[in-house]
Parts: structure tokens; C-alpha cells; sequence
């Protein structure tokens, strides 16, 4: 990850560069409206959660699996269940409740998963690389991915871009983007509405409302189509009005890198 | 029946045998190491480990030898990245290969949960669409009687031991644990043996906020063992050793080093400082 | 969307329908007399009234004629004998016949559960040779697909109003329940809307022991009203009043007298006076 | 209830008369081995087990319905949800786990049950007597009782007897004893032992070893066998072995008082 920009000015302050990672961060956050309730793994979410809280939506409600409803940590925990999750959630309850009462009954507005592998209609793998059987990397598997997939009003994917993780077809089917097409979640019976966007280092990615295929919307500042194409294991779709991301204004970056710094 | 406070060493010569189905449960929170090195000590062979978290402990348990079967949902060092020793017994077969039964977190906790609740399966909405269903995960497919909807079904999980690590027993042997609680209620329930290590052993179990209490006659054992949960944490007397965690990594990536990092912290240790990491 | 902080009157008004599923809940404990009085105050209709135990509120209501039906376990004053509203309703259909779906505890607490899960169904040993699973109590069979066993099925419930009352609540409506907690957390969680009255709204929901917290975004509406467990009581603000319980079974027992003490008491009191009787 | 006996001496106290209702009370504590587990219902259950606790049975486990587990009441409560209950608690926890988790798994020693009828098979009604649809009295209903019955390693019923109460045929069955015969718990998966022992003011009676059928085994002091023949709804099945229970000692009998005495 070498790529660089500079990001948008504010009036009276220096600019400063910023990583492909930080762009991708930004960007998730900036999805999360006020007041929305979220299911935060570990990680770039989280990252992006805290950010999405510290700017423009202090409102913004973390759940994490741990139990931990409502947490507001002033750090960057390194796991999901650090005790500064439990110290400032409004409520911890034990796992069984966490998944049945709360993710599966549909209460969640925001789910955010990454993975090892995605594929054109947003289903993942974090199984194996390789036969399940005789696998080549043995990832850590599902963890709480399948249900978020299925009952999340949506679920935002966050990736690095590359050939190796946009993939033409999954060695393993972990967790339901669309399935097999648009009409097999709800023949699946699947509550949530599925992945609303995927965010990676590159632009962002969107659903066609019809096909519901990964469609690139939008390259981030300095991204060039034939960049994401390259690294996309697929014939990319792209959107007739494809744009460019906003930067990261000064302001974001600021609040990112000191959230960063803060890391437990 | 009245839980019985000894120490680890007698507890686990007692409670946990070769060949026994195993959860050694925590969510990150209150993980069992001192327990789970007493076993890797007393050298048990065959277990089927449960836990929806295999982490570091497991991933020692796994490169010593001591399990056959890993029944889980998510098998990483959480915010680091891979569980080497995990990976090796999977990939390469070694020490010893391991069977896998995979779940999401949500159908292995309502495998607990059904195993806590006396019933011989728990119903959720999980599964579907995904490679689940065939992968030895033991799902089968469940049919409401009111709506025709299909959901998924998954067995009854009744180990033979839970063990756990909580902040306090009384000198009955009822227990506390506040903080992140997770699923160990439930594996304790759900296990026909039981036992808990403890930070402390107090007169006066009074009721913490966000505490929950396990009545001494649903525990088997209780031992004291302070520290018992490091390097992870026990909150109201430890905070997360989050720098082991990101060493474990280098430490555990080799099997040489790996060994003679067992050998001397965890072998050659004696049991009363265990978990003192 | 976080819970209003609002007035009883309003709340009542807005959020309780005639021809609504209601289920005001309250395992002896928290029992919302004064959102009950209330809803008798504003006179509405045809309710299908849920609860584990009904207890004098519901007597109460249904001899005040609100109630179409009562989906219930068990339906006494307890530790002195019957309802004898109820009763009246059930034998003589006084004011109004009453349409009855009854379960065990177990079976109608699973249906709390199964909807707080947004499951269509629970599933639990019970009701096996009884005459309940005849008698309109919507009990169906599953059967285990791992061990073949038949367990009892019951349909989901999901209100649509649940009012419960509870301690406390923070001015972002944030509240917080201890002592006996009861099935109130699934009823809320399992109805479309919800009210909840509380003892104190405060600046600062601290956890207290046994504590649970529903928080702000799961609950419609919050209302602050002292007292409004009276005659039940409300952990660490007052004592069940007994008396006022077995001083109820010579009120309830003649339709006339019943009639002029709901005037006197709960139809003539203003609104901000519920519950302080 | 106009049967009063004299009690049983103790060297140096003056002996006392006892109500029929008290020696079904001290029959009943007597029945709970030290360091079981009760399921209780308030009344009659909740004085004979607080009995046992304060007499022979010190370690005696008392769960209510409420959630309250391990509860050591100072004084009788007149509701299972009394605050008394909570307070001395060793745990409390919610409805749905009490029945989940605590009785439908078997961690139950004893429940004990009363009801308005009861038939040969032990068999409990407290639903309605007359016709379901047009009842002669509305009765409360069932409660926890049919799952306490079902699960519970065993129970002991107590009730008053009387040819109102033990019936030849229950007008609705809430709760199985032992359904149509000895071999309907099976068939039905009820996975506690069912009734051991059911306890009236007039004597004990037994489940047939063989055909479950109820059989007195016990008479209380002062009761003649005809009096129980007459007020049993169908043939009585009496023990070849007849005895007669041991009446109140002085001891049970003061505490039993002082409990009453201090009921809320």
C-alpha cells in the first residue's frame, strides 16, 4: 500500500497526506448516519465507528458481539471484549441475548463485516483459502458474520482491494451477500436487507438495485478505473456516472489520527 | 451438592480426563489460562476443545498435543491476526491433526444454550445460503409449525467439563462474574462436570453491578488461583495484557520457539503460579 | 430513535389503541397499576390483554370493561385467592364475556422469548398430557430432527404495546430495572411499541446490583410517575402492600362496591395521582 | 378443620395442640432432606419448606418462580415475588431463565404442588371445575405447575382432603402425575420422577411402586381409616402396612408458630 494523496483543505490549516487505509476508513464512517445503532468487529469498524462518533454522529450507538451495547470508549480497543467496552457500554448482556435478542431480532441498522474473500455478489469467505478439507491458509471462520449478514438492516463491507480478495468465485461461502441472485435472500429467508455498499482502498462499490452486482460508484482522489479493474478478480461493472470520492477533510483526519493514537 | 474448593492441580487430575469433551469458555474476558496450562501440565490427550473463541490458550493446548477435536466459531488472536499453532494443526497436522466442527458464534451459542436449558436442540435464524450447512457443523433444518418458515436447528451441546475463570467464590463455593460474562453461565450449565477458578475467594459474595452469581451447587469445583485469567483479564483486579497478545504472534509462528517458550512458562511451571504470565 | 420523555396522559393517549395487544408486565414486582388506571381512565376497549400473572390491575381493568381477551398463566391474588372480576367475566360474563388463551408460565414466557428473538416460534419441554394443549392455548408439536423427540411449540408473541414499570430512567430515556426482573425485558423487546413508567428520572443511570438497563432506542415512550407500582411495590422505593391486597378481595367480591371504589379511587383521581393510593 | 390432637412431648416442655393444617405443614418439612433443591409455591409449600430450614434442613435450597434462587426468607412472604425474597437471595434472574434454564433442565430436587382436584393417578387440576367452556369456578390456572410436574426429580402435592378434592375424575387436567398409568410419563418425555408423596390433613399417601395408583400409607394421629375412605373420591387403595405419622414434636411446632407469627 503505497498510494498517496493529499486531502482537502480547510481554511487556515496545513493539508496533509493521507493513506489508502485512511480513505477507507473515512469513507465507512461517513456512512453511518446519527442515532444509527451498529454491529462493530474489531478493527478498520471499529475504527470507523469511533471516527463516525467523534465527527458527525455522536449519537451513533456501538454493539459489539462481546455484549457490550452502547459502549463509548475514548480509545481504540484491540479487542472486542477490552474491558473499556464493558466500562462505558449503557448495558452488558451475555452472549446468547447479544445474538438472539438483539442481532437476530432485527434491532441493528448497521453490520459491518470484512473478509478473506469476496466475490461479484457480495458473499463472503473468512473460512479457507484452498479445499476445506486441505486447506492452503486456515482462516479464523465465521464468527458472528453469517447472522450480521443475514439480519443487519445493511451491512457495510470493508476491504483492501486486490485480485486475491475480489475473487470470481468463493472456496468458501461464509456469509450471504445475495447469494446465487436477487431474489435468494428472501428465498433464503434472511431478515436483514443485505450489503448496502463495500468500502475498500480503492472507491466504493454498490449493489445494482436490479442485478444487485458490485458496481463501481465512485474512485477515491488519485484512483484510476483500470487501477480498480486490475484488481478486481471479475469483469468489473461500473457505474455510467462514476465519481470521485471526497477526500478526507482535515478535520476527519485529524479525529482518525488521534483515535489511532489513543490505541490500547 | 456443594461445590468443593481445592486446588487446580487436584481439580483438573479430577475433573478432566482423556478423551473428555472440553469447553474452556471466556469472551475474551476471564479466559481460563491458568486451567487451560494445568491441563497442557498433566499432559491430557484426545480432547474435543469447545469454546466460540478458541484463542491464545487453545492455540497452546492444540501445539502441546492435548486435543483431537476443536469444535468453534472464530479461531484468531482478536485484533492481531492468525492462531499459528491452530493453523499448523490444521494445515499441516501437527503435532496431530485436528477435527473441526464449525459454527457461527450464534449457533454455537444456542448449542449452549439448548445444553443449559435441557433441550435436545436450540432453534435460530442462521446458516442459510452459507457453506456452513455441509461443513460438519451439525445443522439441520427445523420447520415452524405456525408460519411454515424453515430455520436452522442445532444440536444440544453438553460437554463433560466447563471450566471458567471468575473474579469471586464464597467459602461455599457460589461464584460471581461481572464485566463481559459472554456464554459462561451457560457452558457451565450445560456441562455435566464443572469447574471455576477464581481471583479471590471472599466471606461476603455481595452482588456486583452487572454481576451475575452461579449457585455452588451447580459448580463442581472451585479453585483459587489469582491471576488465573492472564494474560487476559479479570476486570476489578487485572486489565487486558494486550502486549502478550500481539507477542504471541512472533512467539508462536515457529514451532521450535513455540516449544521452548511452553517448555519454560508453562511446563516447568510450578501450578500455584500459574497464570502469572 | 431514542425513547420521549413524556407525561402518563400522553403516553396512554398516543401509544394504547382500542383493539390493541397489551401486555402490561410485572412479576409481582413493578406492576404498572398507574398506566393501568390510566388506560381505564381513558376508557378503551376490546383489549387483548397479555400477562404471565394478572393480577388486581388486570381484575381491575377487565371489571371496568377494557378488556375483549386475556392471554395468560395464571390468574389469582396471590397468596389470598381469587379474582373476582375475572371470575365474574370468566362465569358470568360480567361486564362482558371474556375470550381466554391460557399456557403455563413456561409456554407463554417462551412466546415472550421467541418474539424478543424475532423467532416465529419457541420450543420447550411442557404442556404434554394436560388439557392445555386443547384448550385454545395455540401449543403445537415439534419434533427434534437430531433425536427424534417431540417438545411443545409455541407461536411468538409480539404485542403491540408493552408497558412495564421500572426505578429509573436517564433523561435520554435510558432505564434501568432491578430486584425481580421478570419477563418485563422480553415483553418490551418483543412488542412493537413500549411504555415505561418510572419511580425517578435521573442524571445519572448508575448499575446498581441485579440491575438490567433497556436502553433508550428499544422503548417509545418514558414517563415519570412515583408511585406507580402501588399497591405492588418497586425495589428501593417502597414495600408491597399487602394489605391493600387481601383488603381487595372483600372490594372485588360485589359488583356494586367494586364499582363505586374504581369511581372514588381511579376514575375521579386526576392523572399525576395514580398509583399513590 | 375442626380435628385437633395433642402433640408429641419434649422433656420439660408443656405439649401443645395442633390443627390438622399444621401437622400436613410439619409432614411436609419433614419430607425435605438437607441440602435439596425446592421448587416453591407460596402457601402452604412456602411455610413447610421454610419449616425445614429452620429445623432439620438448614442447607435447604429455596427457589421461587420469581427468579429468586437460594432465597432465605426471615419471615413468610404472602407473594412468590415479595421483596424479602430478592433481598436474601443468593441469585436472581429472570422469568425465562428460571423456567429454561433452572427447572425444564432438571436441576429441581422436589416441587411441590397443590390444586382444587386430584385424581387416583395423581393427576392435578387448578384450572376449572365444572365445564371448561361454562365453569362452575374460574380457577387461576396453571401457573408453573405442569412444567414443575414435569420436571422436577420429584414431587409432593399437598392438599386438604376432601371428596371435592380427590375425584374420581378431574373436570381438566393441568398437570400430569402420572397421566393414565405407570408407564404415560415416558411416553409423554416428562423427564422428572413425578409425584413421591402426596400430603393431606389427614394422612400420606404413596404412588404404587407398580400401578402408581395413590395408596394410603400413613394416618395422622387422631384419624381413624374411615374418615379418609369417606372424604376420597374413588375406592382408596390403603397400605397392607398402615402406620400412623409421627405427630408435631414441640420443637417443630414452636417454629412453625413463629414463622406464622412473623408472615408480612
Amino acid at each position: 500500500m503505497s498510494l498517496t494523496n493529499r486531502a482537502g483543505t480547510e481554511p487556515g490549516r496545513t493539508t496533509d497526506s493521507y493513506t489508502p487505509d485512511e480513505m477507507m476508513t473515512v469513507a465507512a464512517a461517513r456512512s453511518l448516519p446519527d442515532g444509527a445503532v451498529c454491529f462493530v468487529g474489531i478493527g478498520a469498524p471499529s475504527t470507523a465507528a469511533n471516527l463516525a462518533r467523534a465527527t458527525h454522529s455522536p449519537r451513533l450507538v456501538l454493539v459489539y458481539e462481546s455484549g457490550t451495547i452502547g459502549a463509548k470508549p475514548a480509545w481504540l480497543p484491540l479487542s472486542i471484549g477490552d474491558g473499556e467496552l464493558a466500562d462505558t457500554a449503557d448495558s452488558v448482556v451475555s452472549v446468547p441475548e447479544i445474538f438472539n435478542y438483539w442481532l437476530q431480532a432485527g434491532r441493528i441498522d448497521v453490520g459491518f463485516l470484512g473478509a478473506a474473500q469476496i466475490d461479484r455478489l457480495a458473499n463472503l469467505n473468512t473460512t479457507v483459502i484452498g479445499d476445506y478439507d486441505d486447506p492452503e491458509v486456515r482462516l479464523p471462520g465465521a464468527g458472528g458474520a453469517p447472522e450480521i449478514s443475514a439480519s443487519c438492516r445493511q451491512v457495510i463491507v470493508m476491504m483492501r482491494h486486490s485480485r486475491r480478495s475480489f475473487v470470481d468465485r468463493l472456496d468458501f461461502r461464509t456469509s450471504v451477500g445475495f447469494g446465487d441472485g436477487p431474489s435468494d435472500r428472501r428465498r433464503l429467508g434472511l431478515t436483514g436487507g443485505g450489503p448496502s455498499v463495500v468500502i475498500t482502498d480503492l472507491g466504493l462499490l454498490h449493489p445494482d438495485p436490479r442485478s444487485c452486482e458490485l458496481t463501481l460508484t465512485h474512485l477515491h482522489p488519485g484512483v484510476v478505473l483500470d487501477q480498480v479493474v486490475e484488481a478486481t478478480g471479475w469483469p468489473l461493472a461500473v457505474s455510467a456516472d462514476l465519481r470521485t470520492t471526497d477526500p478526507p477533510t482535515a478535520f476527519e483526519l485529524d479525529h482518525l489520527r488521534r483515535l489511532a493514537a489513543a490505541r490500547q | 451438592m456443594m461445590a468443593r474448593l481445592t486446588s487446580l492441580p487436584e481439580a483438573v487430575a479430577e475433573l478432566v480426563g482423556d478423551g473428555d469433551c472440553v469447553a474452556l469458555e471466556g469472551f475474551t474476558h476471564l479466559i481460563p489460562f491458568a486451567a487451560g496450562h494445568e491441563i497442557i501440565r498433566q499432559r491430557r490427550r484426545d480432547l474435543s476443545l469447545v469454546r466460540l473463541t478458541p484463542d491464545l490458550v487453545y492455540d497452546q493446548m492444540i501445539g502441546m498435543g492435548c486435543a483431537r477435536k476443536l469444535i468453534f466459531s472464530w479461531g484468531g488472536n482478536p485484533g492481531v491476526g492468525s492462531l499459528h499453532r491452530f493453523r499448523d494443526a490444521v494445515e499441516r497436522g501437527w503435532p496431530a491433526s485436528l477435527e473441526l466442527e464449525e459454527h457461527s458464534h450464534a449457533g454455537l451459542t444456542n448449542r449452549y444454550v439448548a445444553g443449559a436449558s435441557g433441550l435436545p436442540f436450540g432453534v435460530l435464524r442462521g446458516y442459510a445460503g452459507t457453506g456452513l450447512m455441509e461443513q460438519r457443523s451439525s445443522v439441520a433444518r427445523v420447520r415452524c409449525p405456525f408460519t411454515g418458515e424453515e430455520l436452522a436447528a442445532v444440536p444440544a451441546l453438553r460437554p463433560d467439563v466447563a471450566v471458567i475463570h471468575a473474579q469471586q467464590a464464597d467459602r461455599d463455593g457460589n461464584v460471581q462474574i461481572w464485566g463481559i460474562t459472554g456464554v459462561q453461565k451457560e457452558a457451565v450449565l450445560a456441562a455435566t462436570r464443572s469447574l471455576v477458578t477464581v481471583e479471590e475467594v471472599v466471606d461476603d459474595l455481595a452482588l456486583r453491578p452487572g454481576g451475575i452469581v452461579l449457585p455452588s451447587w451447580v459448580v463442581t469445583a472451585v479453585a483459587e488461583v489469582p491471576g488465573g485469567a492472564q494474560p487476559s483479564y479479570a476486570a476489578g483486579y487485572s486489565q487486558r495484557d494486550n502486549g502478550f497478545y500481539q507477542g504471541w504472534d512472533a512467539i508462536s509462528r515457529d514451532r521450535e520457539r513455540f516449544q521452548a517458550w511452553m517448555q519454560t512458562n508453562v511446563v516447568e511451571r510450578a501450578s500455584h503460579a500459574a497464570g502469572r504470565l
